[in-house]
């Protein structure tokens, strides 16, 4: 597998630490309801297709990244760094 | 008073020549980690073009003026070698990193071949010609990997460089009876 | 019909023309007393329990593809009650019990093995943990051996003791602990389910759940509408989708874990055997593969295959801990779909929905559990009421921090 | 025997090499298979169940019979090894395996005649009475049985090596569809790769006569080649398997790189690639298969393929009265290389009644082989036909039951290969590896013509797909004939006609399976085994498959489809795993002081890829304890030094660092002041404890975090999440400076003594209270220095540049002894901290909770913070918690061990009554008592309980105090004053 970091270019997934879906990004607002922690922390979608999920480029450029990526076929679709805000629809 | 010897990251390991291919230590006098603060990054080209006739590298890539050179080592970051970061202070957080890094230099014409056994990234020269610097792993370990003149400065932490040293040695010696 | 050797001798006798089929290929009726959706080892000793414990007769299994066509035909097949948790203790050591009675309970010989289990462990801390852990299983009435590194040398002469980045310490021995031969599990029990009238559903996948005010009515199929007043979900690696059927979004994350089958080798492995410091189980079927495993790919997958730096993480651990094992040929691989929780233990519940209930998020530990996880699943649809061991496996301890984090790796899914 | 004049061996080249201790003799060019079939060698091994006499089938890597064990000097040996593909040298040595005690009278051959009782998943039904004979007797004598060759138990201390490759156009395959791909591609200067699995380029070329643009086909292929060979785009590999194909155009290979040499001088044994791809070109071929017929497995019963290549490629007859039985045309291209190489063909039997007559032999059409005879090697056969069934004579018989392309690949990420009716057969389905594109065989082209062009085609799809202009080459001419099959997968009424003959399917046992419901093409597999042995079904699935569908009475792509999964042929776990042997598996760090440490004598030990001295030990002490002792008494009564360089260290900057800290951390780190030092709680986002240690404020917004050395990387990537995906506008800076300063503690009452002897100016103790932090210079060289503990004395940690760390332990440490002090070791540091109750990792193991280690207060009430509101959770707090205490044993004396659990005194020690347990230990030179720290179930309210220990692991049971766990010094006034 191989994920091209909008930095790096295309890389070998080995460089790559997997964090989880990117529900990880919408922090709850201090005092949220638990029940908002709860599907922040613990709740995913878990498609069986596209999703979004967070890698760390830890062997590479140290970059955050969302990745858009099919978890059937394995096929990724875009990538873009974490820190910058998500490209208009 | 107490009077300190300092020793390489390398001492007594290197260099090594097995076949065509020599692994030699290539310490630079000095590495400081250049990260421009928000907003700064036109900023700290500016004060680099001014102080060392260099700049911000873009990512992969390196630049030099003479013994003076700088890395793009990551996200916002890059590697100042031989150089003061004075003229950068307050622009971007500068950290030294002269000592945490052992800096191998493998030459001879199959240098790619044998970091092609380590590194997961194609380092033909059609594709990591001069010029290029990435941060990758050799095997295990996180390294900073740039081309130079007649083969690849190799940058790994200070504490696995004998680990490098023996798997690049390995790889080498392989390639030397392959033949 | 029952099975015997005198049976397979008076059969071989007559060409072997006697063998009736192992279980019955019925067509759906339209109502049920209680559907099991998922056709793998936890649905078929769901249905088995649910008509040996508890009298019921009119249960359907409801499989997409083919009988045990999941996870319970693609692990490592190793069976350990080896927990440290309370929760986690009492229900595999309950799980390992109906083991040791399976074959005569199913009249099928799945081949539990109890051939030992080594944990080996490689610091002074790991060791303390692995202690820990061995008076857990002893308080709770299994067995354990704390093992020193000549106590070691003395079972697995072979391994590398000379090696110095991890050296080894010594091994936690768990005797009771083995393998079996998965499929037969599912074949075991499929069989058994039938026998009591259970009817075994292929071919027949799940597209809808039926509720009316808040609770379960039946179930869409690919087979057509089926009613029951009871469900239970157990399709492990598809939990999230079935789930969502029913509007619930579960504390789940997909991934596929790996593992790996050699050539027949004549017998050199003769217990299960755990490496301390990365991933790497391995024991040797009775065919004579050495079946071998790792940790999950760590990203979220439904491919059921994998890539290659598990595959050599997973093969240099090997090769650290017994380089004696480099020239056997892998001949497989192959990809399961483990339901990964935030805390790694799973689930056993109700849910919101009168008359649904789940059985999910067993991680890479489901195999194992097999018999326990129907056991109290049973118990609890036909009860109403969790199982005494299993009354910590419920689906809101996220939410409550009530929690069964044997690893201690946290609620990051893939970190179990 | 050999054939004069024919063969790609080199005859001045004359080998000689040992089978079962037989010598023999054998050319450069042979592979073991061949050289043994030339020196009339037919029985090779024995069958995995039924310990079948078998010889050789195939002529290449999906053989399932002929596997040997290749010996090594040293007692060192290669199970499994395929004949067929092992390569002959000077002095090679094989034996056959699962026989004894020889091939020839192998005991366990009793299983055959006890095989109508050995059925497909017999052992279900039976070896369950009585139960305790299943791990006794019954296991272990089918284990025994069971298995092939033997691991020699012996590390495999072979070189192995992995390497990466990178390629516009990687093509599997070099028979014809490959070499034009390979040329097609390398033309147009794409950067190609040309795999191929044998040891010459050519494929088929290698076997089968025929001619290309004019010439032999072999002669075209060496003209390709040489072009190739001469183009700096190209990379030709030979004696390399495409083993699997993975996502993102990676494919794996295993390059045999000295199994062919007797001594390979300094060469890895194999070499496992990763190849990543623009394109693949998979020009694999195809596999011939056999047909089921009563007893088609003795030696002598090989694929009409095999036959052709070992007479053409080998110059090796393997019969002398050959007999070939085929239901498609290639019979008659069997035919004629016998024919044309002199050696006899006695009867060819079509099983087709309108097979065409051609040559000069025997034709029976419309015929079967409805048995077969010769116990070590096939004697003769009975052949029937509309006439009636007759005898032949043969001693080898070449099978054809059709060709499979070799999908394999194809099917590696779930693609299910499409049936062909008309070549009755799977051919790889549209795209099932995005960017692999099947051709030639491998795509069920089966005409010389054909493959040359559907191999440019690929590779010109493969141009296309990657943006480059290809120039158009002339195909060059060939034969382009028909391939006619007429399907028979099994001759009807035999009783034992094998599918599956690596382990012993025969076409009763898919019926078996079939009549017990095991009806899905799965079931079938799983319960009779096929497809699961070393040929990996290569020989059998398609066959089996098909004997399915006529038992159930379905077509064949009703029933099901076969699948592959990778490695395409068993690949070594050593090359996999090349590099884990002994200290590979992880980097080894060394701390500057490692040298010194070592010359000391201390025992080095593993700490997250660290290593770090256990204890000093100095002449006359026996054991560890009496070191440990000394040094925790040294640091108590006058100073101690320990390198503590692997704990992590963080340089934090920016002018959001405070309020960054401020998030990570449970307490307040914004109003730190410059040149203070704080101590810091750090959770995980789900509540639980990640991590501990102090930061220092080194000047306005600039910070320097420590973290355990365990969790060093663990912390790096959290600050990068929470900076990069929940604050990216923050204006925050971090890097490792972990391996930039050696770092020393020194610790004790005369800390303060000793560092002033080395460093350039003298502490000034009102400038370095508790908790400060400051530069200093150490011999003219900058560091650092810290004024923090832990170890409950008055200490330091002092920093300096790595390059210093040597010089300045080992006179730290020359210093330290000369005050009565010296060195410290993990285990002293470990005694230090419990008898203080300071936590690690022992302790923060990933379930511990803030308020477990009574630390609830330092989350602030006034700000938010990682893991604030998850840690608040009703299960994550209250007297239900496991709390952290100190224990003492009753009497002191009495050892305890960590890991211990804990019960109420006078409860059974049992799960229901379990009330916690120890995570650390020691004995307290210092208060003169074993000491522990536990987690006990609403334990702060506990003090002074009697609480008792078992450990069964260590079996001890003793009784012990409760208390605060920190046991000296509660007020900490040694550490601040």
């Amino acid at each position: 597998m191989r994920i091209p970091c909008p930095l790096c270019g295309p890389r070998d997934r080995r460089e790559f630490y997997y964090y989880g879906a990117d529900d990880y990004l919408r922090r709850p607002e201090e005092g949220a309801p638990p029940e908002a922690w709860d599907a922040y922390l613990h709740l995913r979608d878990n498609p069986a297709g596209v999703t979004r999920d967070l890698w760390h480029h830890e062997m590479g450029c140290s970059a955050w990244l969302v990745v858009t990526r099919n978890t059937v076929t394995h096929e990724v679709i875009s990538v873009r760094l974490a820190s910058e805000k998500e490209a208009a629809k | 008073m107490a009077e300190l010897i300092a020793l390489s990251a390398t001492e007594g390991l290197l260099p090594l020549t097995h076949g065509a291919l020599t692994l030699a230590g290539a310490a630079p006098d000095r590495i400081t980690s250049v990260q421009p603060f928000k907003g700064k990054e036109a900023a700290v080209t500016k004060a680099l073009k001014a102080a060392h006739g260099l700049g911000f590298p873009a990512p992969g890539r390196a630049l030099a003026k003479g013994d003076a050179r700088i890395l793009w080592t990551g996200r916002g970051q890059a590697f100042l070698l031989n150089a003061d970061p004075a003229p950068l202070a307050g622009l971007a957080a500068l950290t030294d990193q002269t000592d945490a890094w052992a800096t191998l230099r493998l030459t001879g014409p199959a240098a790619d071949q044998a970091l092609a056994r380590l590194v997961p990234v194609d380092l033909r020269p059609a594709a990591f010609g001069a010029g290029s610097a990435i941060r990758t792993g050799l095997n295990h370990m996180m390294a900073v990997i740039a081309r130079v003149d007649d083969g690849f400065d190799i940058m790994v932490f200070r504490s696995m460089a004998a680990t490098a040293i023996h798997e690049l040695e390995t790889v080498m010696k392989s390639l030397a009876a392959r033949g | 019909m029952r099975y015997s050797g005198l049976k397979v001798i008076t059969e071989g006798l007559f060409g072997n023309k006697g063998w009736r089929p192992a279980w019955r290929n019925p067509e759906p009726k339209a109502e049920y007393d209680a559907i099991i959706i998922g056709g793998g080892g936890h649905g078929l000793s769901t249905a088995y329990y649910l008509a040996r414990n508890h009298g019921m007769r009119n249960i359907a299994v409801l499989e997409k593809g083919y009988l045990g066509g999941g996870n319970v035909g693609r692990n490592t097949t190793i069976v350990r009650a080896n927990y440290f948790l309370p929760g986690n203790s009492e229900f595999y050591s309950h799980s390992l019990k109906l083991w040791e009675g399976l074959e005569a309970e199913l009249n099928y010989n799945v081949m539990h093995s109890q051939r030992g289990l080594i944990n080996l462990f490689h610091s002074d801390g790991q060791r303390d943990a692995f202690a820990r852990r061995g008076n857990s299983m002893v308080n709770q009435g299994d067995d354990a051996i704390l093992l020193d590194r000549d106590g070691v040398r003395e079972l697995l002469p072979y391994l590398d003791f000379e090696q110095t980045r991890f050296p080894i310490y010594g091994g936690l021995l768990h005797p009771r602990g083995g393998t079996a031969r998965h499929d037969a599990v599912a074949w075991g029990y499929a069989r058994g389910a039938d026998r009591r009238g259970v009817d075994l559903i292929q071919n027949c996948e799940v597209t809808g759940i039926d509720i009316e005010n808040g609770r379960v009515t039946g179930v869409q199929t690919t087979r057509g509408a089926i009613r029951a007043r009871k469900v239970g979900i157990l399709v492990a690696g598809r939990s999230g989708q079935v789930a969502a059927m029913a509007g619930m979004r579960l504390p789940i994350e997909s991934h596929v874990l790996q593992a790996f089958v050699t050539e027949g080798l004549k017998p050199v492995i003769d217990h299960v055997i755990s490496f301390g410091m990365g991933h790497f189980y391995i024991s040797q079927s009775d065919k004579g593969g050495l079946v071998f495993g790792g940790d999950i790919d760590f990203y979220a997958s439904y491919a059921s295959r994998g890539n290659l730096p598990m595959v050599e993480h997973v093969m240099e651990a090997g090769m650290t801990l017994m380089p004696m094992i480099g020239r056997a040929k892998v001949l497989r691989s192959w990809g399961g779909i483990m339901d990964m929780t935030p805390d790694g233990s799973p689930i056993i519940d109700k849910t919101d929905i009168d008359g649904l209930f789940i059985d999910c998020g067993w991680n890479y530990g489901g195999f194992k559990a097999v018999p326990a996880s129907g056991w109290c699943m049973a118990h609890l649809m036909a009860t109403g009421e969790s199982h005494a061991v299993a009354r910590r496996f419920r689906l809101n301890r996220f939410l409550t921090g009530h929690l069964l984090d044997e690893e201690g790796t946290g609620s990051q899914h893939n970190l179990h | 025997m050999r054939l004069q004049g024919k063969g790609l061996i080199d005859r001045t080249k004359p080998l000689a090499f040992r089978f079962d201790g037989t010598q023999y003799t054998g050319f450069a060019g042979d592979t073991l298979a061949s050289a043994l079939l030339a020196n009339g060698v037919r029985l090779v091994g024995r069958s995995f169940k039924y310990h079948r006499p078998r010889g050789i089938l195939t002529a290449g890597s999906e053989e399932p019979n002929a596997l040997v064990e290749v010996l090594e000097a040293g007692g060192q040996q290669t199970p499994n090894t395929r004949a067929t593909v092992q390569e002959l040298y000077e002095g090679l040595a094989a034996r056959s395996q699962n026989r004894f005690p020889s091939l020839k009278r192998d005991l366990l051959a009793v299983n055959d005649l006890m095989s109508p009782f050995f059925g497909a998943g017999f052992y279900y039904k039976t070896f369950m009475w009585p139960r305790a004979f299943w791990e006794t007797i019954y296991e272990p004598a089918i284990r025994r049985a069971a298995g092939l060759g033997k691991l020699s138990g012996k590390h495999d201390e072979a070189l192995y090596e992995k390497a990466f490759a990178f390629c516009d156009v990687l093509v599997i395959g070099s028979g014809p569809a490959g070499l034009m791909a390979a040329l097609t591609a390398a033309r147009a200067g794409a950067e190609v790769i040309l795999a191929e699995e044998d040891s010459r380029m050519g494929g088929r070329l290698l076997s089968d006569a025929g001619e290309i643009d004019g010439q032999e086909g072999l002669a075209w292929a060496s003209g390709v080649l040489a072009e190739l060979r001469g183009l700096p785009n190209v990379r030709l590999m030979t004696r390399t398997t495409v083993t699997g194909a993975y996502d993102g155009g990676t494919l794996s290979a295993l390059e045999r790189v000295s199994h062919h040499l007797a001594d390979p001088a300094g060469r890895p044994r194999e070499c496992f690639w990763r190849i990543v791809a623009g394109r693949a070109v998979l020009a694999a071929g195809a596999l011939e298969r056999p047909i089921a017929f009563e007893d088609n497995d003795r030696p002598g019963i090989m694929l009409a393929s095999a036959v052709r290549s070992y007479v053409n490629r080998w110059g090796v007859a393997p019969g002398r009265k050959v007999t070939i039985f085929a239901n498609n045309d290639t019979a008659r291209q069997t035919a004629d290389v016998l024919v044309a190489a002199g050696v006899q063909v006695a009867a060819v039997i079509d099983s087709r009644a309108d097979a065409p007559t051609t040559g000069d032999y025997r034709l029976y059409r419309g015929a079967t082989i409805v048995g077969t005879q010769g116990r070590h090697g096939l004697e003769w056969i009975s052949v029937r036909d509309a006439n009636g069934e007759r005898r032949v004579e043969t001693d080898c018989l070449a099978v054809s039951g059709g060709w499979n392309p070799t999908v394999h690949l194809t099917c590696h990420m779930n693609g299910r290969p499409v049936w062909n009716p008309e070549i009755a057969a799977f051919v790889p389905a549209e795209n099932a590896v995005p960017g692999l594109i099947p051709c030639g065989a491998a795509a069920g082209v089966f005409s010389t013509a054909g493959c040359l062009a559907d191999g440019q085609r690929a590779a010109l799809a493969a141009l296309d797909a990657l943006g480059r202009k290809a120039p158009t080459l002339a195909l060059p001419k060939a034969e382009d004939g028909t391939y006619a099959i007429h399907p028979l997968w099994a001759v009807e009424g035999a009783r034992r006609a094998w599918l599956d003959f690596a382990n012993d399917v025969t076409v009763k046992d898919v019926k078996l399976a079939a009549q017990e419901n095991f009806s899905s093409v799965e079931h079938m597999k799983r319960y009779t085994t096929q497809g699961m042995a070393p040929d990996q079904g290569k020989n059998s699935n398609v066959g089996a498959l098909a004997v399915l569908a006529d038992a159930t009475g379905r077509a064949i792509p009703e029933t099901g489809t076969t699948t592959f999964r990778p490695p395409f042929v068993p690949t070594s776990i050593a090359a996999m795993g090349a590099g884990g042997r002994a200290a590979g598996f992880a980097p080894q760090r060394f701390t500057t002081s490692h040298a010194a440490s070592v010359e000391r004598g201390a025992p080095m030990i593993e700490a997250g890829l660290w290593y770090r001295p256990s204890y000093f030990p100095r002449p006359g002490e026996t054991n560890w304890r009496e070191s440990c002792d000394r040094e925790v008494q040294f640091v108590r009564e006058r100073v101690g030094v320990c390198d503590v360089s692997t704990l992590g260290k963080i340089d934090i900057q920016g002018a959001d660092a405070g309020r960054f800290l401020d998030l990570v951390y449970t307490n307040t780190f914004s109003t730190l002041k410059p040149g203070r030092v704080r101590y810091g709680l750090m959770l995980r986002e789900d509540g639980h404890v990640m991590d501990d240690g102090t930061t220092a404020c080194l000047g306005e917004n600039h910070y320097l975090m420590t973290t355990t050395t365990a969790a060093a990387g663990l912390v790096m990537r959290h600050l990068e999440f929470v900076h990069q995906a929940l604050h990216p506008d923050w204006d925050v800076r971090f890097i490792s400076v972990t391996e930039q300063w050696a770092q020393f503690a020194v610790a004790g009452p005369r800390s303060r003594d000793l560092l002033n002897s080395i460093l350039d100016e003298k502490l000034k103790p009102e400038d370095w209270p508790f908790m400060a932090c400051g530069p200093v210079r150490v011999g003219g060289v900058a560091g650092r220095l810290f004024r923090i503990s832990f170890s409950g004395e008055h200490a330091y940690e002092v920093a300096v540049p790595a390059r210093y760390g040597a010089a300045l332990f080992r006179d730290l440490v020359a210093r330290a002894e000369t005050m009565g002090g010296g060195a410290y070791g993990m285990e002293a540091l470990n005694v230090l901290r419990i008898e203080k109750g300071l936590i690690t990792h022992a302790e923060i193991h990933g379930r511990t909770t803030a308020f477990d280690i009574g630390a609830e207060k330092m989350i602030s009430a006034k700000k938010d913070c990682i893991g604030k509101a998850a840690a608040a959770r009703p299960g994550m707090i209250g007297p239900d918690r496991d709390q952290l205490v100190g224990l003492r044993p009753l009497s002191p004396g009495k050892a305890i061990g960590a890991g211990a659990h804990l019960f109420k005194q006078g409860e059974a020690a049992k799960r229901e009554n379990d009330q916690g347990y120890v995570t650390s230990v020691c004995w307290s030179p210092t208060l003169d008592s074993h000491l522990g720290l536990a987690f006990l179930r609403n334990g702060r309210a506990r003090h002074g309980e009697t609480i008792r220990l078992v450990d069964h692991m260590r079996k001890t049971d003793v009784l012990c105090e409760v208390c605060d766990p920190v046991f000296l010094d509660p007020t900490g006034g040694r550490a601040r004053g």
